[in-house]
């Protein structure tokens, strides 16, 4: 299950080691006893480099926003190690550990529940100096946010508003500035263009990279939207159902894609271009993702894979075998959870038994063979 | 003659702060078989228009000061409310977005699904239960004789939107009405849902309005396109021209918008500002403040109207022929 | 199509953002829808004019309540006639003085009640929805106990405890008993609101935001958690002082209310309603008609409150 | 016997033939065999077939005899049971009933002789036995009766009671249990005589062998109390048929009556109101005895129609204020109870807090009905504001600034009356008051808690002008005063020593009159008020007769018209 | 489910088991300060130690603690709910046993609470639909004015005014028509008749309920809005549906959720309305016998009714919980 932590590189700034959270079911009378476990992120291993950007997809529930959680601080993990800066975050000291809060911060994907509609935007913003008073003097914090409304694009005058006065692309901007005030070094966007129009959606990318070259931030950016994921992301690692099936750089992973899921995740993404209408290879996933409390055994992705029983068609010889039936699929992805290993390139990861399959952009019917 | 034609549609809030026109002067039509898809920004008035059309807005505040709505040659507009909705209940069918809400949790799926036709068409208890189950079996819900008898909590966010189109053809409608079905899903969902659509349409012959503002969508689903921009229709036409020769500004800033799934850009392009406050439009083209192209026409003279293009299709636009001779919006997106 | 810069971008904003939503905060727009109604502006005078005349009662009568002589009584209303406009009571005193200075008692009452209940609930109900857990566990049951006990029985108990309590006989001594009560037996219903509030809220993502950014738990509580959930709290209280006025009356008829010899309107009119089925109807239907606008002006209040912090009901 | 005094914790409206405590007899004229004004009781001839509505207005708790004190049971078992005597309705003079003959030689050693051939309602007999098992059942301590006390002039009636020793923390240990379970003063001479033994001579006591503390009970009541309590088994001329304790309690005529009084109807139905007003069912014809509430007063009385079906008579209970003598200034100063009688304007208050339920008093005895009683023995009970703000400045004012208390039980009737009473005060003498109704109010009078003057209601136990005097003004000491109120008056001691020590009660009756001059003069509480009984009736009743000590309808002179 | 039930019960018990000791605790300070009620047994007399003895024993409050201010008297509470275990609720101070008491007492009261409630939901559930239907409109305004009305009119008030001023004259006038024995004439009775519990309990019922209906009309109209506004009566509508068809099936029907909430558990808050009504009217009820009993310091008795209208309560809640879930389908107990 677990992999082999990679050796710290100067670059990394944080990292997370065979990251574990379930979350438990509880049950009884009068004690609560547990009988089962979510097994919402089990066992992620990842590297963010300093200034770079880490993409993460995957299905709704698949675990990426508890990552996020557990990442700043607000979940506690079951198990694995945060390290930041290569230090343990969970062998620090409470104060040390505050100190890092600081340094992981969050920006959120609905823009209408992440900011206190009671509060003026330049208190949302500077809220930040009033939990850390010594991060800048009192004199100066209502210059500093106006600093950060400026950074992000919002008018300084309008400190004195309240959120539901802005729309949803400047309540994502003012999001992003109060995560900014602590001076972060690695900000976690949990989706933080789903919710917006086509036309806002560019604005606030083109603000994250423009902050990410002029403050060197290192972001983790959890979406859906494989698109944007594509274009702002340097390395993207893909979730499914708790665990990273894929990883590796934009390019080897969208271009040389070494699993089935991460395959199916991209045809399903519809192209702007009606030309391209009956030319893709469309690969249609059966069914909705198993839920975690209770995860198919051996490959959590058997149950809906389309490889498998294609690969086990070509196994016993047989033409004509259907996805949904699951006696089609392999016994090994069934009893056996794949590793994640490199596949070509060393930081090129995924975990598929039936990997090498994929190896060129294969379509299904060369899979098969 | 179109089976659904809207024909200068306007729809009017009363509101405390003033009267918002949600929806001016749009017309549109559709065919048996045919695909029209309704793009434009949240706000743009998409949902307003459909539900005029099913009959379904809450009047006060809402109002229809002009307009027609004619199905297979009855003008829904002249049906007192009551016969409105009694004949869409018929004919039309409508998708709605957050299925969740859509339903009612105190119901089974079974339950809801064959409502209709059992208050309508006094089907009997088992009938009505067998149909149920060949709905959920259309719109491919394993085990529809368990599902039927479940409540919509306890189905999936593909289930549900599922559960709601098997919902919306239980009358066997002419005309499906689909106002964002997919938006909350994920992709690979999504996909599910919009193959699903397809299939249904082509089997039945049916007309689609399909509203959404995902252009990737719109583009591998659509025959007709609609591009709304503040309450009006500035953009019409067969969706390959629209794709590849935007004649509205709008439409192609819309287009260069989109990141990309096939190739990566450094610096995405954007449309600036936001979406104009529908109680205060501004003078001249709505657009004109975030436009590119806008010129002092733009600003003083009325909004332009919907103008027949060289090439079929329309827009409201002063300098449509000339944005649409500017060329592809991808290559200049890769500039 | 280039990218603008962020100055054109910003004054791009400012130019749109200023006709989003008018300005002002959530309050202020609370105010313009409330001033729009004006059943509410009339509302709003109302109680206004009966809180003057708590606070102010000499404005109103020059007569002492408690000065009252047998030989006057049951005089009927006289208007601007004679010395007792409201004419007089059984036992002689002047009943437009009673009702002045009756209004004192009975608002203090569900000013300090509500203010009490709010406070406790409040209080509570943050702690029990934050930490869930055994604080929780305790709360409810506190709560479930309370409601399970009958208010009235509660009141006499405590009336028959604080009797040998000598409380003075101003008028904050007259009403600590019926006080204590009332606010005894009201707070459940807000802890219970503003836990599940707090339940709904804490959960949100600018909660989260306060988190991460190292927010201590009280001040997430104070400054995040309790301005969401006290807000439709706060459209419950004029309702909720006008249901404590109504209930001053119940007390009063039960001989638990305010103590003598403080006049309230719950006591005028308990035992005007005796002799309203005699002759002197007069004496219920000035207190009554005090207490009846008192409500009304209240409830019209809260409702619009509620309305106009409620965007979902506008 | 000892008086009584009624907390007024009944409800909130004193409608009704109302009025709580015991009536008792002491005429000390020999009372045997007397009959004289025995009234004409109902004869079988003339039993109507009706049944009469009344009402109980007070919580009525239990049916047993000896724990029967209140003035709605004793109604009731007025017609349940048969006592040795019974009273002449006018002049409230004992006369034989159940006993043949009642004698002695000494006042002390008393021989009652029963009437042969009387049966309890299970058939048992009523003789000796039944009397003497009723009273030993009273007088036992453990028991805990409400009658109990009235055993305590019988030889042997201490031993009964066990001692019991209470420490300063007030808590009370058993030292002894009681010694004897039987009065040894009771002699059962042969079945159907029973001889008494005082433990002093008294002349009253066979005037008290009416009160329904001496009623019989059969020897099944006592195997069975707690049933017993709730139907009883009486010798009387009507039966329990079905008490539901709250609501309602009917009776109907035994077949196995001997005695001449029987009420001239089939059935009595009491409905029970706790307090609460019965008048719009007597409005509405569903009850036969009523009264309106003080609201309604006025409005009955005009009523031509009504007010010809009303009875009033007076009644026997004194409403006075007392003062905290022991507290001194001003208390002890009688100008200042001077000032505060006579600010008192007693006509009106009553006229329009209580209508028809009271009359002003000018005596500390009532003046009718009493042997002794006289009106206008007070000579500061008159209203005269001038006179008191005199007094009150030849008292030397009021400390300004102060408040003075008025301490009642907890009732709204008193509390209203009281507060009238307090206005006046405040008004004619400008002393700021406030009320404090409290519930331990007996507790707190007899612990002398009081800070300022208070509500007393004095009820008689017998028709004697010495039992308004010396259960309430005697018993002090010279330094202290008495428990209560902190009186003593060395002359007032004397008149009514002479008085018990007069050789017959007419002129015993006299040197009681001069204890009351003595206390006019000393002044140490302020008559207000004596009780008025009061009821309107149904036009079907005729002969209505109301008991001039408890108030309630005479059953057994009751007829319906025809 | 049944685990839910089962902790429910439990926190049930807890909830009973304090309840119980606050009231012992509050009648038991009560006496401590106010006098041991056997004092009151002998009025004006001043009893020798013995007899006092022997009334507080008969009393139940023999126990020297009653004496001794800010005693917790556990001795007592232990003893008593001993008794409670096996099933003695005890006598009041003389001698009735509690659970006969109660037994005459709270048929009457529950008669009450169920003209009570159906006067809630008849006039709630008219009002408020017809005031959510016609939302903004002079109907709404006026019902939501008439709510209020009702509300600021203490109950007392219209109480006396009915039994006092239109009881006697409705009660002669159906006498005369209806005959004396009728249907019609016995529910214009101006006192409550034990011979006829049910029919004299509807108008004080109606009066009383009339009180809380003002509430109900307003929750009843608030949760229908709700729903008009909802997104699955849009969907409903657009499935060709009658108005009619809509309001019955999914605006009444899931705004009953709350309503059936609401009423179970103004159970207690009923019991005040009831002392009143139980006074006005002269009914013999749980509300009344509460009220004497606590004036007397009854402690038995006191303590004894309060457990078994706790008892009642509780179970009400418990129960209006599990409606709560067969209404909703959502929600599932564990
Ligand atoms: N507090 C919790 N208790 C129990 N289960 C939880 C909790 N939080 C999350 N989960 C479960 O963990 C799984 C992962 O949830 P998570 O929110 O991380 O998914 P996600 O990838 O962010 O999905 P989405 O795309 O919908 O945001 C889900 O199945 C969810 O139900
Ligand atoms: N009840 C209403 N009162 C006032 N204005 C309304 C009302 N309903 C809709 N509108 C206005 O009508 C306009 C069009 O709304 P509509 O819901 O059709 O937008 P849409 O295109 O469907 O947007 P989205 O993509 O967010 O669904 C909006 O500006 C909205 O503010
Ligand atoms: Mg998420
Ligand atoms: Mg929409």
């Amino acid at each position: 299950m677990g992999n082999p932590p990679s050796a710290p590189s100067p670059d990394v700034v944080l990292e997370v080691q065979d990251l574990v959270k379930y979350y438990p079911v509880k049950r009884g009378v009068v004690f609560k006893r547990t009988v089962g476990q979510v097994r919402a992120v089990d066992g992620v291993s990842l590297a963010l480099r300093r200034g770079r950007t880490l993409g993460l997809v995957g299905e709704s529930g698949s675990g990426k926003s508890t990552l996020a959680k557990v990442l700043v601080g607000v979940e506690q993990p079951t198990s694995g190690r945060i390290l930041v800066d290569g230090i343990d975050v969970s062998a620090m000291k409470r104060a040390q550990r505050r100190e890092l809060r600081r340094r992981i911060q969050l920006v959120f994907q609905d823009p209408y529940t992440a900011l206190n509609p009671r509060m003026p935007a330049g208190e949302i913003v500077g809220e930040a100096y009033a939990i850390h008073p010594r991060l800048v003097p009192k004199g100066g914090r209502a210059r500093a946010v106006r600093e950060l409304f400026d950074l992000v694009g919002l008018n300084p005058d309008h400190v004195n508003r309240y959120p539901h006065q802005f729309s949803g692309g400047q309540r994502q901007r003012l999001g992003i500035a109060r995560a900014l005030a602590v001076k972060p070094q690695i900000l976690i966007c949990d989706e933080p263009v789903s919710a917006l129009d086509v036309s806002i959606q560019g604005q606030v990318i083109n603000l994250l990279e423009r902050l990410q070259d002029e403050l060197g931030l290192a972001y983790l950016f959890i979406a859906h939207d494989l698109a944007v994921v594509r274009h702002i992301a340097d390395e993207v690692a893909v979730m499914y159902l708790g665990s990273v099936v894929e990883r590796g750089t934009e390019t080897e992973v969208y271009e040389q894609t070494r699993h089935p899921y991460t395959r199916a995740l991209m045809s399903a993404v519809p192209l702007p271009d009606p030309s391209m209408r009956h030319r893709r290879e469309e690969i249609v996933l059966s069914g909705d993702v198993p839920s975690p409390a209770a995860p198919p055994s051996g490959c959590r992705f058997h149950t809906r894979c389309w490889l498998a029983p294609l690969v086990a068609g070509a196994a016993s010889d047989s033409a004509d075998v259907t996805i949904d039936e699951p006696a089609a699929v392999p016994a090994v992805c069934r009893t056996d959870r794949p590793e994640l290993l490199p596949q070509g390139p060393p930081d090129h990861l995924a975990a598929c038994h039936f990997a090498e399959k994929l190896t060129e952009n294969t379509t299904r019917a060369e899979a098969a063979r | 003659m179109p089976l659904l034609q809207v024909r200068d549609l306007a729809v009017e809030f009363v509101t405390a702060d003033g009267v918002v026109r949600a929806v001016d002067g749009l017309s549109y039509a559709v065919d048996a078989g045919q695909t029209l898809a309704i793009v434009g920004e949240s706000g743009s008035g998409k949902s307003v228009s459909s539900l005029a059309v099913m009959g379904l807005l809450q009047s006060p505040p809402a109002r229809i000061p002009s307009g027609s709505i004619t199905f297979a040659g009855t003008d829904l507009l002249t049906l007192s409310r009551k016969q409105h909705r009694a004949f869409c209940g018929e004919h039309i069918g409508m998708v709605f977005q957050d299925a969740l809400a859509a339903l009612n949790p105190v119901y089974t799926v079974g339950w809801q699904l064959t409502e209709a036709l059992r208050a309508r068409h006094g089907l009997t208890r088992r009938d009505a239960r067998r149909r149920a189950m060949e709905l959920l079996d259309l719109v491919q819900v394993p085990a529809a004789r368990q599902r039927a008898r479940e409540y919509p909590h306890q189905f999936s966010g593909g289930m549900r939107q599922r559960a709601m189109i098997a919902m919306a053809l239980a009358m066997d409608p002419e005309v499906l009405i689909a106002d964002e079905p997919t938006t909350a899903l994920d992709v690979t969902v999504q996909a599910q849902i919009m193959k699903l659509l397809a299939e249904i349409q082509a089997e039945r012959d049916m007309a689609l309005i399909l509203i959404t503002h995902d252009l990737g969508v719109v583009a591998s689903v659509a025959d007709t396109v609609t591009v709304m921009y503040a309450g009006k229709a500035v953009e019409q036409g067969e969706v390959q021209r629209i794709y590849s020769r935007p004649a509205h500004p709008y439409t192609r800033a819309l287009l260069r918008a989109i990141p990309r799934l096939d190739h990566k850009g450094r610096q995405l392009d954007v449309i600036p500002g936001r979406p104009p406050d529908p109680l205060h439009l501004p003078d001249g083209c709505a657009f004109h403040p975030r436009c590119d192209r806008a010129e002092d026409v733009c600003r003083a003279a009325p909004p332009p109207p919907l103008a027949e293009l060289p090439g079929g299709g329309s827009a409201a636009c002063y300098f449509a022929v000339e944005v649409m001779a500017d060329g592809k919006p991808a290559e200049r997106a890769e500039s | 199509m280039s990218d603008p810069s962020v100055s054109a971008l910003v004054a791009e904003e400012t130019a749109t953002v200023d006709r989003v939503q008018g300005g002002g905060s959530l309050w202020s727009n609370a105010w313009r829808t409330l001033r729009r109604r004006p059943e509410v502006i009339v509302a709003a005078l109302v109680a206004l004019f009966f809180v003057v005349v708590a606070a102010f009662p000499r404005l109103f009568t020059s007569q002492d309540p408690q000065r009252c002589d047998i030989s006057n009584s049951g005089i009927r209303p006289q208007w601007f006639s004679g010395p007792h406009p409201f004419g007089t009571d059984i036992a002689g005193c002047d009943l437009l003085a009673s009702v002045v200075y009756g209004a004192r008692p009975s608002l203090l009452l569900a000013f300090i009640v509500v203010g009490l209940s709010v406070l406790i609930g409040v209080t509570l109900g943050t702690l029990s929805g934050y930490y869930l857990g055994w604080v929780d566990t305790a709360i409810s049951r506190a709560v479930e106990v309370f409601l399970v006990i009958p208010l009235l029985l509660a009141a006499l108990l405590l009336l028959s405890l604080f009797r040998t309590v000598d409380t003075g006989s101003s008028v904050l001594g007259s009403i600590l008993q019926p006080a204590l009560v009332l606010t005894a037996f009201g707070w459940m219903g807000y802890t219970r609101y503003v836990r599940a509030n707090v339940l709904e809220t804490k959960n949100l993502d600018y909660v989260v935001a306060a988190k991460v950014l190292g927010a201590s738990d009280l001040r997430i509580m104070v400054r995040h958690v309790l301005p969401n959930a006290i807000g439709t709290v706060t459209a419950l209280i004029p309702t909720a002082i006008a249901g404590v006025i109504s209930t001053e009356a119940v007390l009063a008829f039960l001989g638990i209310g305010v103590r003598p010899p403080a006049v309230s309107w719950g006591i005028l009119i308990s035992n005007g309603s005796e002799r309203f089925t005699g002759d002197s109807q007069y004496l219920l239907l000035f207190p009554l008609g005090c207490l009846v606008l008192t409500v009304l002006a209240l409830v019209v209040l809260g409702d619009g409150l509620r309305d106009a912090l409620d965007p979902k009901l506008r | 016997g000892s008086g009584s005094d009624d907390s007024g914790t009944s409800g909130t409206s004193a409608a009704g033939p109302a009025g709580s405590g015991q009536s008792g007899a002491g005429s000390g004229a020999a009372p045997a065999g007397s009959g004289a004004g025995a009234p004409a009781g109902g004869n079988d001839a003339e039993v109507s077939d009706a049944v009469v509505k009344l009402v109980l207005n007070q919580d009525v708790d239990t049916l047993l005899p000896m724990d029967s004190n209140v003035g709605d049971n004793i109604g009731v078992l007025d017609v349940i049971y048969d006592g040795l005597v019974r009273y002449d309705p006018k002049t409230s003079k004992p006369y034989n009933y159940v006993a043949q003959d009642i004698a002695t030689k000494d006042n002390k050693v008393w021989t009652i002789k029963i009437k042969d051939g009387l049966t309890f309602q299970n058939g048992e007999p009523v003789d000796a036995a039944a009397f003497a098992r009723s009273w030993n059942y009273s007088a036992y301590g453990p028991n805990a009766v409400a009658n109990n006390y009235f055993f305590e002039r019988i030889d042997g009636y201490e031993p009964m009671q066990g001692e019991y020793e209470e420490d300063d923390a007030g808590k009370v240990t058993v030292t002894k249990e009681p010694t004897a379970k039987e009065l040894s003063g009771l002699k059962i001479v042969d079945p159907l005589t029973l001889e008494v033994t005082l433990t002093a001579p008294f002349a009253g006591f066979s005037t008290m062998l009416g009160y329904t503390g001496f009623f019989p009970v059969a020897k099944a009541c006592i195997d069975d109390v707690s049933g017993c309590a709730v139907k009883p088994i009486g010798n009387g001329p009507f039966q329990v048929d079905q008490w539901d304790q709250g609501q309602k309690l009917t009776a109907s005529r035994w077949d196995g009556y001997t005695l001449p009084e029987s009420p001239a109807f089939t059935g009595i139905e009491w409905t029970e109101y706790a307090g609460k007003s019965s008048w719009p069912d007597f409005q509405a014809g569903d009850i036969d005895v009523s009264a309106p509430p003080p609201a309604l007063w006025a409005q009955a009385n005009a009523d031509p129609d009504l007010s010809s079906r009303k009875v009033e008579s007076p009644g026997a209970a004194l409403t006075y204020i007392g003062f905290p003598l022991y507290k001194g200034k001003p208390y002890d100063n009688i100008e200042f109870r001077k000032a505060i009688s006579m600010a008192i304007d007693r006509k009106t208050i009553i006229e329009k807090i209580l209508p028809g339920q009271a009359v002003p008093a000018t005596s500390w005895v009532v003046p009718d009905g009493v042997p002794g009683g006289k009106a206008g023995t007070c000579e500061w009970c008159r209203f005269d504001p001038a006179a008191a703000k005199a007094a009150l400045a030849k008292a030397g004012g009021w400390p300004a600034g102060q408040t003075l208390t008025i301490h009642l039980g907890k009732d709204e009737t008193s509390e209203q009356y009281f507060k009238a009473i307090g206005d006046s005060i405040k008004l004619n003498l400008g002393i700021d008051y406030k009320l404090d109704p409290t519930p331990d109010f007996f507790d707190r009078r007899s612990s002398r808690g009081f800070t300022g003057i208070f509500r007393n209601n004095w009820f008689p136990d017998y028709p004697l002008n010495e039992n308004y005097l010396a259960p309430v003004y005697g018993g002090g000491d010279a330094k202290k005063g008495n428990k209560n109120l902190g009186f003593y008056d060395a002359k007032f001691e004397q008149a009514i020593k002479a008085g018990d020590a007069a050789p017959n009660l007419d002129e015993a009756v006299v040197k009681y009159a001069d204890a009351e001059k003595i206390l006019a003069a000393d002044f140490p509480t302020v008559p207000v008020s004596f009780s008025q009984n009061v009821a309107f009736y149904s036009e079907r009743l005729d002969n209505v007769v109301l008991d001039p000590f408890s108030g309630s309808v005479e059953l057994r002179l009751l007829k319906i018209k025809q | 489910m049944g685990r839910y039930l089962a902790r429910r019960l439990l926190q049930g018990l807890l909830t009973l088991f304090l309840v119980i000791l606050l009231l012992h605790l509050l009648t038991t300070w009560a006496i401590q300060l106010n006098g041991n009620p056997a004092l009151a047994f002998f009025g004006d007399r001043v009893p020798s130690p013995a007899q006092y003895a022997a009334v507080a024993e008969r009393f139940g409050l023999g126990d020297p603690c009653y004496a001794q201010v800010g005693n917790p008297c556990l001795g007592p509470f232990v003893t008593r709910l001993g008794d409670y275990l096996t099933g003695d609720f005890g006598t009041d101070l003389r001698g009735r046993p509690v659970t006969d008491i109660v037994g005459t007492a709270a048929p009457n009261t529950l008669r009450l609470f169920a003209v009570v409630t159906i006067t809630w939901l008849l006039i709630g559930m008219t009002l408020g639909s017809v005031a959510a239907r016609k939302r903004g409109r002079l109907t709404d305004h006026g019902i939501r004015g008439l709510s209020i009305m009702i509300d600021a009119l203490p109950v007392f008030v219209m109480l006396l005014v009915y039994r006092y001023v239109l009881a006697v004259p409705l009660y002669t006038w159906a006498k005369d028509t209806f005959g004396s024995n009728s249907t019609v004439a016995l529910l214009f009775k101006p006192s409550f008749s034990s011979d006829h519990p049910m029919i004299t309990v509807i108008v004080p019922g109606i009066l009383l309920g009339l009180t809380g209906s003002a509430a109900f009309i307003r929750l009843v109209r608030a949760a229908q809005l709700e729903n008009y506004n909802s997104e699955h009566v849009r969907t409903a509508r657009s499935k060709g549906l009658t108005e009619r068809h809509v309001v019955l099936f999914h605006i009444v029907r899931n705004s009953s959720i709350p309503v059936a909430t609401a009423v179970g558990i103004v159970f207690t808050e009923a019991l005040a309305g009831a002392v009143i009504t139980e006074g006005v009217m002269n009914i013999y009820g749980m509300g009344g016998v509460l009220w004497k009993a606590v004036r007397d310091s009854d402690v038995s008795l006191v303590v004894g009714i309060v457990s078994l209208l706790a008892i009642v309560t509780i179970v009400v809640m418990i129960l209006v919980d599990l409606l709560y879930a067969a209404l909703d389908p959502r929600i599932r107990y564990e």
